[in-house]
């Protein structure tokens, strides 16, 4: 699989991820800054967390309009696959990719914690190593993780499967207790934790391991 | 000139600032708050001195940047 | 007339013997930008005058030291051409006007004095000490601070891995927030601040310069009264997306040959930059300010050389060098500008529209900085009070839960969880343990860190209490299987001028030094923040110690939370039931007499490296050392941290048995074996004192003679208050 | 009564979300911009009738919770 990460100015969990895409893919792991206009031969692109622009206005604003959105559009659109995590979640809903939007938390406080998912698909790229209904723990750390979509949009995220992973807590007042969803074709992925800090049984346990290693099958077959 | 944009929260969507501000005034021990809600304000100088062109120009940065119009309204007023 | 009248003089914060100084110094009478310049260098903060004496006689060498106090931070080698630099330095009036901002602005400042050596910032902590919960401010404040060092840690990208959090009364008109930063960089490329090379260029990056924070550093040296109100528009806003820019922008530039010295700007901002730059280097700078990149129209000289704003730096780079160091600060989005040239004069020179608006003779202004040896009176000793002299409780655990459960007592988890200590997907010890662990990116090794000092010791007995911070930082980093390599401090204390206060500092450095010398754990950087007086009233004399340790393969350090039914508990080191200042006597007796517990430093040494050597071995599964409440404490917050109880056999051996269970004696840690009788042997054969006091297992915490408490009781109790506290709404006076 | 609450930034405090929106503004090719600022809009709903008390209530509300007086200015606009 052929991988990379967008940067954009404040990203800070994208060296996690390429890290973690590297032990998946055995292979570099590009990154690629904002400015850049090009990702044609990816298998996945990725959209790491951080603070891009500051989370100034409101988060993943700035970001979803840099150049390099246009291009991840045109590869989401190619059918090819996006991860969002966090702030890159938050990215992705801004630039249109996915629908709703993260508003602060609903205690408006930053949160930093294991948190347990329930698994609601495994027949995405991402989520073939899973069992539908498993419990799986990410860390999570956010301050605007708190889904929202309006009645009717909600409605159809439910109504489509789209429904990628809920949390068994719900720390931030996430509606229908999303934590993560998927577009309707079911080849970009936006999640609030992070399933890149979850690959190693010395830090946040190995919960994160079978997502990327579903990618890496998906992209072989 | 200057412009004067609001942005705030389309009714029905989820307001956590404001919620909060409500929740927190009521522990403070103000009656009578029925509801607040928070939003956005933002003044912005520009050069152009056509107060239309102004208001086409900011409308045209709301869109584009200043507004999730999925979930937020705006109003521009332009300024001497 | 004369331009500077005696009241100007003294807005400066200068004494007339200081003014006399300057015009010796100048030959003639100084302008008003030349007298700023004067008035911050020669700040408490940035000259530290009542210290200097005594910061002098800390040890600061050890074969692994690479850098010590002096620079902007310290650096210890950790092999393999790994350098880790680190400083810990204080925003406590900042804070208390503006807790958010003040917060976040000191955590920046300290990210930038690790990132301007070259290091890449790994690990954040934060020490904060507040009034009492009650003290109509305190909530206030307590959230402010909180959110503002997680805000700018968070969007660095810099996990926050450890800190305190402690209330008294002494802190309620002077808050302490002390943060420290720890950094990765390679031992060969390590950048310092002496300029060189005549007629290189003088760069400045990072943000525009403001208005903001003019005296921030002159407010930091004088005591707060009532109407530091107006001193209000000082305060600065912190910018972290801009900082962490910065920081990228600054290590691609390191990455090249082109930087001949750096400095970050910081407390007196291009003022105190400029001049450490020049007067270590020996050499003069022009500089030509129009060019210094302005935030506001009609920016005087006077307010560019005092601005604060942050997210500054200023370097000079090797001829040439400018157009690529220019590219790359571009691509950050950041401002760069030539400002000045190096000069062989030994002046500093400030120009302006055309004129020449200060001329500064560099190293008389600098070596003639005060010096005061400040009388002191030695803190009275206090008379010992035994443990049989000590009330009992009505029962021990209440006693234990009431220790477990109170502000000081209870869990800091509503704060570290506002903080991202994950991000960088290196932290293998969060916070909650004895000392965090990051590992450095890449390898197996990893840095243990934590912060301590325990202020109620300090003011009974400064020498005693500087020996106590040194020792607990020093078993904390051992409970995990680290080896402690060297310290930070801030020296947090009231007014200098007071003899008894003055008597605290140096009794405190006298502690600290000794403590330093034995553990074989010198001194590499630090911080000191004097004047923490509100209306005459000083805060606990509090010398904060930031420890770093080194493990070579981080798969062998432990936690401290009980590992399986079955184990057993043992205890290490000598227990004389000290009950003296001590959590018990405070919490539950609302007393705060007696002496503070004597440290035996060579005992310290002795069951450190036993403790050490025994969990790198594989021997201890989990450790966790005594200090606040004693053993009772110890092993309620190891069952708490596990969800396992214990039960314990009263080995109290003739002791009462609340000195048995809450006695502060040091040089004590609690380790789990699972096997105990090889343990013991091995102990023995040290010359080091252990028993076996119990087994882990069940759901309670079960000690013989004392009574049972349930683990799932005890964590509602330690993990209750601060939430429910700070769940209140939020009063602002 | 509606009260509208403007909270802005005092002069010479700096702004970072202004400053990154202008940029971010002049990258997506708005020329002629030459500042923005960003500051708060809230909007409350108050039992109270009487536009005087109202405005006095929501005064204390700006200094007990809603603005930060250090570094911010707010305006109050009382509203049938
Ligand atoms: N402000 C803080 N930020 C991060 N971690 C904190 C903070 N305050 C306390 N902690 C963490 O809580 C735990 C307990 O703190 P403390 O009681 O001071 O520990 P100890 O007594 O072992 O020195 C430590 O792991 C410490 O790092
Ligand atoms: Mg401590």
């Amino acid at each position: 699989m052929k991988a990379c990460v967008i940067v954009f100015p404040a990203s800070n969990c994208d060296r996690d991820m390429k890290v973690a895409l590297e032990a998946a893919t055995g292979s570099a792991v590009d990154m690629v800054w904002h400015r850049e206009t090009d990702l044609t031969g990816y298998d996945l692109v990725a959209v790491p967390g951080g603070f891009s622009y500051g989370d100034y206005l409101r988060c993943g604003a700035m970001a979803a309009r840099s150049p390099i959105m246009a291009e991840v559009i045109k590869h989401a659109n190619r059918g090819g696959h996006v991860l969002g995590v966090c702030n890159g979640f938050q990215i992705l809903c801004e630039s249109g990719l996915l629908p709703g939007v993260l508003m602060r938390n609903a205690n408006l406080k930053f949160i930093c914690k294991d948190l347990e998912l329930t698994v609601e698909r495994n027949d995405t790229a991402f989520t073939n190593g899973y069992t539908v209904g498993q419990t799986i723990t990410f860390p999570a750390a956010h301050h605007d993780g708190n889904y929202f979509a309006n009645s009717e949009t909600l409605k159809r995220v439910e109504g489509e499967g789209q429904v990628a992973f809920r949390y068994v807590n719900n720390p931030n007042g996430s509606a229908d207790d999303i934590a993560g969803v998927y577009n309707e074709a079911g080849n970009v992925l936006g999640l609030m934790p992070h399933p890149e800090r979850s690959v190693e049984t010395l830090l946040g346990g190995l919960d994160g391991k079978p997502m990327f290693d579903s990618l890496v099958k998906t992209a072989a077959a | 000139m200057k412009a004067k944009v609001h942005v705030t929260l389309k009714n029905g969507v989820l307001d956590p600032q404001g919620k909060a501000i409500e929740h927190t005034l009521h522990s403070l021990g103000f009656e009578g708050l029925n509801q607040a809600r928070q939003g956005k304000f933002i003044e912005l100088e520009l050069a152009e001195t056509d107060p239309d062109k102004a208001h086409a120009q900011v409308d045209e940065m709301c869109k584009k940047l200043l507004a999730n119009t999925v979930i937020e309204n705006y109003t521009i007023d332009i300024e001497g | 007339m004369s331009e500077i009248t005696p009241e100007i003089v003294k807005e400066h914060g200068l004494n007339e013997e200081e003014y006399q100084m300057v015009l010796d110094i100048m030959g003639r009478e100084p302008n008003i930008n030349e007298l700023g310049i004067f008035s911050v260098m020669w700040s408490e903060h940035c000259s530290y005058k009542s210290s200097k004496k005594w910061l002098k006689t800390l040890p600061t060498e050890a074969p692994w030291v690479i850098c010590g106090p002096g620079e902007n931070a310290g650096i210890i080698d950790a092999g393999d051409n790994d350098a880790i630099i680190f400083k810990m330095e204080s925003h406590n009036h900042p804070s208390y006007i503006e807790p958010f901002q003040g917060a976040a602005t000191g955590v920046g400042g300290i990210m930038r004095d690790v990132f301007t050596m070259g290091a890449r910032p790994i690990a954040n902590l934060n020490a904060l000490r507040f009034g009492v919960p009650e003290h109509p401010k305190t909530r206030h404040l307590v959230h402010g601070v909180v959110e503002g060092i997680g805000s700018y840690g968070n969007c660095m990208g810099v996990p926050t891995v450890g800190g305190e959090v402690e209330f008294d009364s002494s802190y309620d008109g002077n808050i302490l927030v002390n943060a420290m930063c720890i950094g990765l960089a390679e031992a060969d490329n390590i950048f310092y601040c002496a300029a060189a090379g005549i007629g290189n260029p003088v760069v400045y990056v990072g943000s525009k310069t403001g208005r903001d924070g003019i005296h921030g550093a002159t407010m930091a040296s004088t005591e707060f009264t009532a109407d530091t109100e107006d001193k209000r528009p000082t305060v600065q806003v912190g910018d972290p997306f801009t900082e962490k820019l910065l920081l990228e922008a600054c290590l691609e530039l390191m990455q090249t040959d082109a930087i001949v010295a750096i400095q970050d700007m910081g407390a007196a901002g291009l003022t105190s930059s400029s001049f450490e730059m020049a007067s270590s280097g020996g050499v003069g700078i022009d500089m030509n300010l129009d060019n210094v990149p302005q935030r506001e129209e009609n920016m005087t000289p006077y307010e560019m050389m005092l601005s604060e704003s942050q997210e500054r730096m200023l370097m000079v780079l090797k001829p040439g060098k400018e157009d690529m160091a220019k590219a790359i600060f571009e691509k950050w989005e950041l401002d760069f500008a030539i400002i000045g040239t190096i000069t062989d004069t030994g002046r500093m020179r400030l120009f302006h529209k055309g004129e020449m608006v200060g001329d500064l003779p560099i190293s008389p202004l600098a070596d003639a900085s005060p010096e005061y040896d400040r009388p002191w009176v030695p803190t009275p000793k206090r008379d010992p009070l035994k443990a049989e002299d000590v009330p009992a409780p009505d029962n021990m655990m209440d006693a234990l839960k009431t220790l477990i459960s109170t502000p000081n007592g209870c869990s800091k988890r509503w704060v570290w969880e506002q903080y991202d200590h994950m991000v960088m997907n290196d932290t293998v010890a969060r916070p909650g343990g004895d000392a965090a662990i990051v590992r450095i990116h890449g390898t197996t090794k990893g840095v243990a860190t934590t912060s301590d000092v325990t202020p109620r010791y300090v003011f009974a007995d400064p020498v005693e209490g500087g020996k106590q911070a040194v020792a607990e930082t020093y078993r904390n980093i051992t409970a995990t299987g680290a080896t402690p390599k060297a310290i930070t401090d801030n020296m947090n204390f009231g007014n200098p001028e007071r003899p008894e206060i003055m008597g605290q500092f140096v009794g405190a450095c006298e502690g600290i030094s000794a403590a330093c010398i034995a553990l074989d754990y010198p001194v590499v950087s630090g911080n000191v923040s004097l004047y923490n007086e509100t209306n005459g009233q000083g805060i606990l004399p509090t010398p904060t110690i930031g420890g770093v340790g080194l493990i070579a393969d981080v798969s062998q350090s432990i936690g401290m939370a009980f590992t399986a039914a079955g184990e057993s508990i043992i205890l290490i080191g000598e227990t004389s039931g000290h009950l003296g200042c001590s959590q018990y006597l405070a919490e539950v007796l609302d007393r705060k007499d007696g002496p503070p517990p004597t440290v035996d430093l060579a005992l310290e040494r002795k069951h450190g490296d036993f403790v050490r050597s025994e969990i790198l071995a594989g021997n201890i599964t989990a450790c966790h050392d005594l200090s606040d409440g004693g053993l009772a404490v110890t092993l309620a917050e190891m069952a708490m941290a596990s969800g396992l109880g214990a039960e314990i056999s009263d080995a109290s051996n003739g002791l009462v048995m609340h000195g048995w269970l809450f006695g502060e004696d040091q040089a004590r840690y609690v380790a789990i074996t699972k096997d105990a009788d090889a343990f013991l042997v091995a102990a023995k054969s040290a010359g080091v004192s252990a028993t076996k006091i119990g087994e882990i297992g069940g759901e309670a915490l079960n000690i013989e003679h004392a009574g049972t408490i349930s683990v799932s009781s005890m964590q509602d109790a330690h993990e209750g208050w601060m939430p429910e506290f700070m769940a209140h709404p939020d009063f602002e006076d």
